[in-house]
């Protein structure tokens, strides 16, 4: 039997925790909403305007690292399994390395340009 | 003991849907959401063909891992795009933009 | 019918669905998340498929990463809440692009399902797939990095043209 | 599948559900007097009796009653949903940790890529809720989360890889193994980074901007009320403890230890625990970072280090192979 | 160390480290770990309030206390008051003559004496006016109600606090004595019976003139 089926049933006994635990609050809970209450939360006063709002693109820099650096080190895993091998391992070294080195162009690149200071 | 119907009927219908997204949305990240649906049904392809037997470079397994570095790269150079015409126009509409 | 066909219908319902879901909702940030069920679903088809590192990859880049920048966007791009009329061309269009998809699918699954077989599964060895991707699959690998980086610098390159053209834009705004 | 499977299965994930629930709990007790102590402070006293022993059982049985209130410019379905989608993954990533050879509820052979993966996903439900509040504070705190997760699921990524890689193998269990005492000063670089990146994903002190209270009210979290928002604190914890227990398993052995044959869970929960206690003892200890300097300790300090170990660790293993 | 509980200043990681004493990034963030766990160490400092009972210090400004014989009803505190918490109703009342032919007094009987302790801000100063030293400070705090309403208290409860009040301070060993012993200390003046006041009567006439 494959460890997956039990991921699997976590994930189901997850939602049927949620359910249930919703279930209980639908029975223990009060309900009594009124308009003042369900107004959105501005520390008090009325709230001004919409909830969206612009936000920096500096954010977005990093997101953009992020996904490509996360497929590079995806690669990591499977190196992780051939680095012991006798015919692979001194090979898989270099070709990582080349790989890798040629992505810390792009997080240098990015640095010396000035895009991970903010301030 | 696997029928490869199931993948290659769920492939083709991701392909569809992918397709219909492309086409009919207007918002430019809706489109890349169509897109990102076709690459799929392109790796559900390859896995199912590698999971069939006969794959002896793992073809399938490694051109998936392939295709899905790709996407992550087209997803960040068309983001950055729609980012830029967005900053640029105040809409990411592809009918303005097209205009 | 084995229990894998089973498993796999059952996720594979749920992919498509969610799918259907993603390109025709009209609210723009629920896409996104559809989307996200849709990629988790195929990421549990192959590993019905017996690809379990290829899934976790899916779930790590695609679910964690993809769609995570996504719905950055969409929140940078003004997403409001409730469904937005703008986002979806007119009818005519919408009627001949699912004409169109109905195409695309009919004809792959005209030219696929006649190859279709039962085959007993084969599940790839991690170990396996990585002695391929370091000895035969190598070069491509290796563009791959350099891929990325061109990637990286062309998107750190466009957000940077947009941020100034946008503070030109504030400072010449009254 | 037989009924006997099936009903292994259901005991397995059951299990989990209960650990899930216990294991937090005691964190949170945990921090409540270790935070209380190192403040001067007593912490909760009541609740129970002995020293306040049961005060999250009442904090839980207090929420359930509360009412739950739905803003009425949300967008109903997502916000109503993510406490959920926060919570399941952590459940998901408390199946796969091995505490001991057999004591574990699915032991897939790329545990640790799993368990990274999941904690990925953990991050749709923080922007969920964020986005889906319609609220300027919410959003604010949302994008920060999203903004911090992305940049240090990167040197968790990479540090686990390290690990990965010293020991030959994507299984927990294949890990803790393969752990020899020397990896304590071999891998320490690794540790520490995978420590203060596990730190910041869990969005704790130092590293709380996305919750930052003075700043942005309670970040995504602040139009959630009652049962919802208290599974939020529940993934929270939950984070810690999974946090704590990766922690234990890829860095400090495990299992390994003292007639680890018998007691072997006991020593990866006595490891986790030390681990959780440190976590909560840089909450008491520091005070919350700017959101920048967050960013740049990530991407000057921590992925250029967390790559060093890398170097370190392959051409070590190349070399003495 | 000066301050337990408060834990060190230096972020882990300053942009452009303004060089402090503490010496850089890492010593800081050492100190900041060693000083709690010094501190957890350390017995706390909690007080177990309703188990153990605080030692309040002396002067603490718990409630105000009446002692209604003092009180004149002269209203000084009710209107010096800044948030008007404090309420007297009196009325008049004609005292016969003691002596035959002697006037009838009057004196101000108080009705009424209430402190509304949900408006009253503790600032102390209608003790301070209190000319005949009728209100007093008692340490005690334990008189929380369920309902804000309730806090206005009337004088029968204001006198209940009075046995709490301390006895005054001891005063300095070389300072003056208090007016009152004064007064009480100084030599009698030398009584007058009625007898030797013959004039008594007399000067009536002159005043109704």
């Amino acid at each position: 039997m494959s460890p997956y089926v039990v991921v699997a049933a976590v994930v189901v006994v997850g939602l049927l925790l949620f359910v249930a635990a919703m279930g209980a609050r639908l029975l223990l809970a009060p309900s009594a909403p009124t308009r003042a209450k369900l107004t959105t939360y501005e520390s008090g006063v009325d709230p001004v305007g919409q909830d969206w709002a612009q936000t920096q693109i500096r954010y977005f820099v990093y997101a953009f690292l992020y996904v490509i650096f996360a497929v590079d080190a995806v690669y990591l895993f499977p190196w992780a399994l051939v680095l012991r091998s006798a015919d692979l391992g001194a090979a898989s070294l270099v070709e990582i390395a080349v790989f890798i080195g040629v992505l810390l162009v792009g997080l240098v690149h990015a640095a010396r340009r000035g895009l991970l200071r903010w301030l | 003991m696997i029928h490869l119907a199931g993948p290659y009927l769920l492939a083709s219908v991701l392909a569809g849907l992918g397709a219909y997204g492309v086409l009919a949305r207007r918002n430019a990240v809706l489109v890349l959401i169509g897109v990102e649906l076709i690459l799929n049904a392109a790796t559900l392809l390859l896995v199912s063909v590698g999971a069939s037997g006969g794959d002896r470079w793992a073809a399938g397994n490694v051109l998936t891992l392939f295709v899905i570095t790709i996407a992550a790269a087209e997803v960040c150079v068309a983001l950055a795009v729609v980012l830029a015409v967005y900053r640029l126009r105040g809409d990411i509409d592809l009918d303005r933009t097209r205009s | 019918m084995t229990g894998l066909d089973v498993a796999f219908a059952a996720v594979g319902l749920v992919a498509a669905a969610s799918g259907l879901l993603a390109v025709t909702t009209r609210h723009v940030v629920h896409a996104a998340l559809w989307l996200v069920v849709c990629l988790g679903s195929v990421a549990g088809c192959y590993l019905v498929l017996g690809a379990e590192f290829v899934a976790l990859v899916q779930v790590l880049v695609y679910v964690g990463a993809v769609v995570v920048l996504v719905l950055f966007a969409l929140m940078l791009t003004r997403a409001p809440i409730g469904p937005h009329a703008q986002i979806a061309t007119s009818r005519l269009h919408r009627v001949l692009a699912a004409v169109l998809g109905a195409g695309v699918t009919a004809m792959l699954a005209a030219v696929l399902l006649p190859l279709a077989a039962p085959v007993s599964r084969r599940e790839t060895d991690t170990t396996e797939l990585a002695s391929q991707l370091f000895g035969t699959w190598v070069w491509p690998f290796e563009l791959l990095s350099l891929l990325l980086l061109v990637a990286l610098v062309a998107a750190l390159a466009v957000s940077r043209v947009a941020g100034r053209g946008a503070r030109e834009a504030g400072r010449s705004a009254p | 599948m037989t009924a006997l499977e099936a009903l292994e299965v259901v005991l397995r994930s059951v299990a989990v559900l209960a650990a899930f629930l216990v294991l937090p709990l005691l964190v949170g007790q945990t921090e409540h007097k270790v935070m209380a102590h190192m403040q001067g402070r007593l912490g909760p006293m009541y609740a129970g009796g002995f020293h306040g022993w049961a005060q999250l059982v009442a904090d839980g049985v207090k929420f359930v009653q509360k009412e739950d209130i739905t803003p009425a410019a949300a967008d109903k379905g997502v916000f109503r949903f993510a406490p959920a989608v926060a919570l399941i993954p952590y459940l998901v990533a408390m199946a796969v940790i091995p505490l001991s050879p057999d004591v574990v509820a699915a032991d897939a052979p790329a545990s640790a890529v799993l368990v990274l993966a999941v904690t990925a996903v953990g991050i749709l439900g923080t922007l969920m809720a964020g986005w889906a509040s319609a609220n300027k504070y919410s959003l604010l705190g949302a994008m920060r989360a999203a903004a911090q997760l992305l940049s240090y699921e990167l040197p968790l990524v990479l540090s686990v890889a390290s690990v990965c890689l010293a020991a030959g193998s994507l299984s927990l269990s294949g890990i803790a193994a393969a752990w020899s005492p020397w990896w304590l000063l071999w891998q320490l670089p690794g540790a520490v980074v995978f420590l203060v990146a596990a730190v910041a994903e869990l969005q704790r002190p130092p590293f709380d901007m996305p919750v930052a209270d003075s700043e942005i009210v309670f970040g995504a979290y602040t139009e959630y009320t009652g049962l919802r928002f208290a599974f939020f604190l529940l993934s929270e914890y939950a984070g810690i403890v999974v946090m704590s227990l990766l922690f234990a398993v890829l860095y400090l052995g495990g299992w390994q230890g003292p007639f680890s044959d018998q007691l072997g869970w006991v020593w990866t929960m006595l490891k986790g625990f030390v681990i959780a206690v440190v976590v909560i003892w840089l909450r008491v200890s520091w005070p919350r970072l700017r959101e920048d300097q967050l960013q740049r300790l990530a991407w000057l300090v921590l992925v250029p280090l967390a790559l060093a170990q890398l170097a370190l660790t392959g051409v070590w293993v190349v070399a003495s192979a | 160390m000066t301050e337990p509980t408060t834990p060190s200043t230096t972020p882990s990681t300053t942009p452009e480290p303004t060089k402090r004493s503490s010496g850089g990034a890492i010593p800081g963030i050492l100190k900041g770990l060693a000083t709690t766990a010094r501190t957890l160490a350390k017995p706390s400092h909690t007080a177990e309030y309703p188990d153990v009972s605080p030692h309040l210090p002396p002067r603490s400004r718990g409630v105000i206390a009446l002692l209604e014989e003092n009180c004149t009803s002269c209203m000084l505190c009710a209107r010096e008051c800044p948030d008007w918490c404090i309420y007297i109703d009196s009325h008049k009342e004609t005292i016969p003559a003691t002596t035959p032919g002697g006037r009838d007094r009057q004196r101000n009987v108080l009705d009424r004496f209430a402190i509304d302790f949900s408006l009253c801000m503790y600032c102390g100063i209608c003790i301070e006016v209190c000319p005949f030293d009728a209100l007093h400070w008692s340490p005690e705090f334990e008189y929380s109600e369920l309902d804000i309403r309730d806090l206005l208290h009337e004088k029968d409860r204001l006198g209940q606090w009075m046995p709490t009040v301390p006895p005054p301070p001891a005063l300095d060993e070389h300072s003056a004595e208090p007016a009152e012993i004064a007064a009480t200390n100084k030599p009698a003046r030398p009584v007058r019976t009625p007898a030797a006041r013959p004039t008594r009567v007399t000067p009536q006439p002159e005043a109704e003139a």
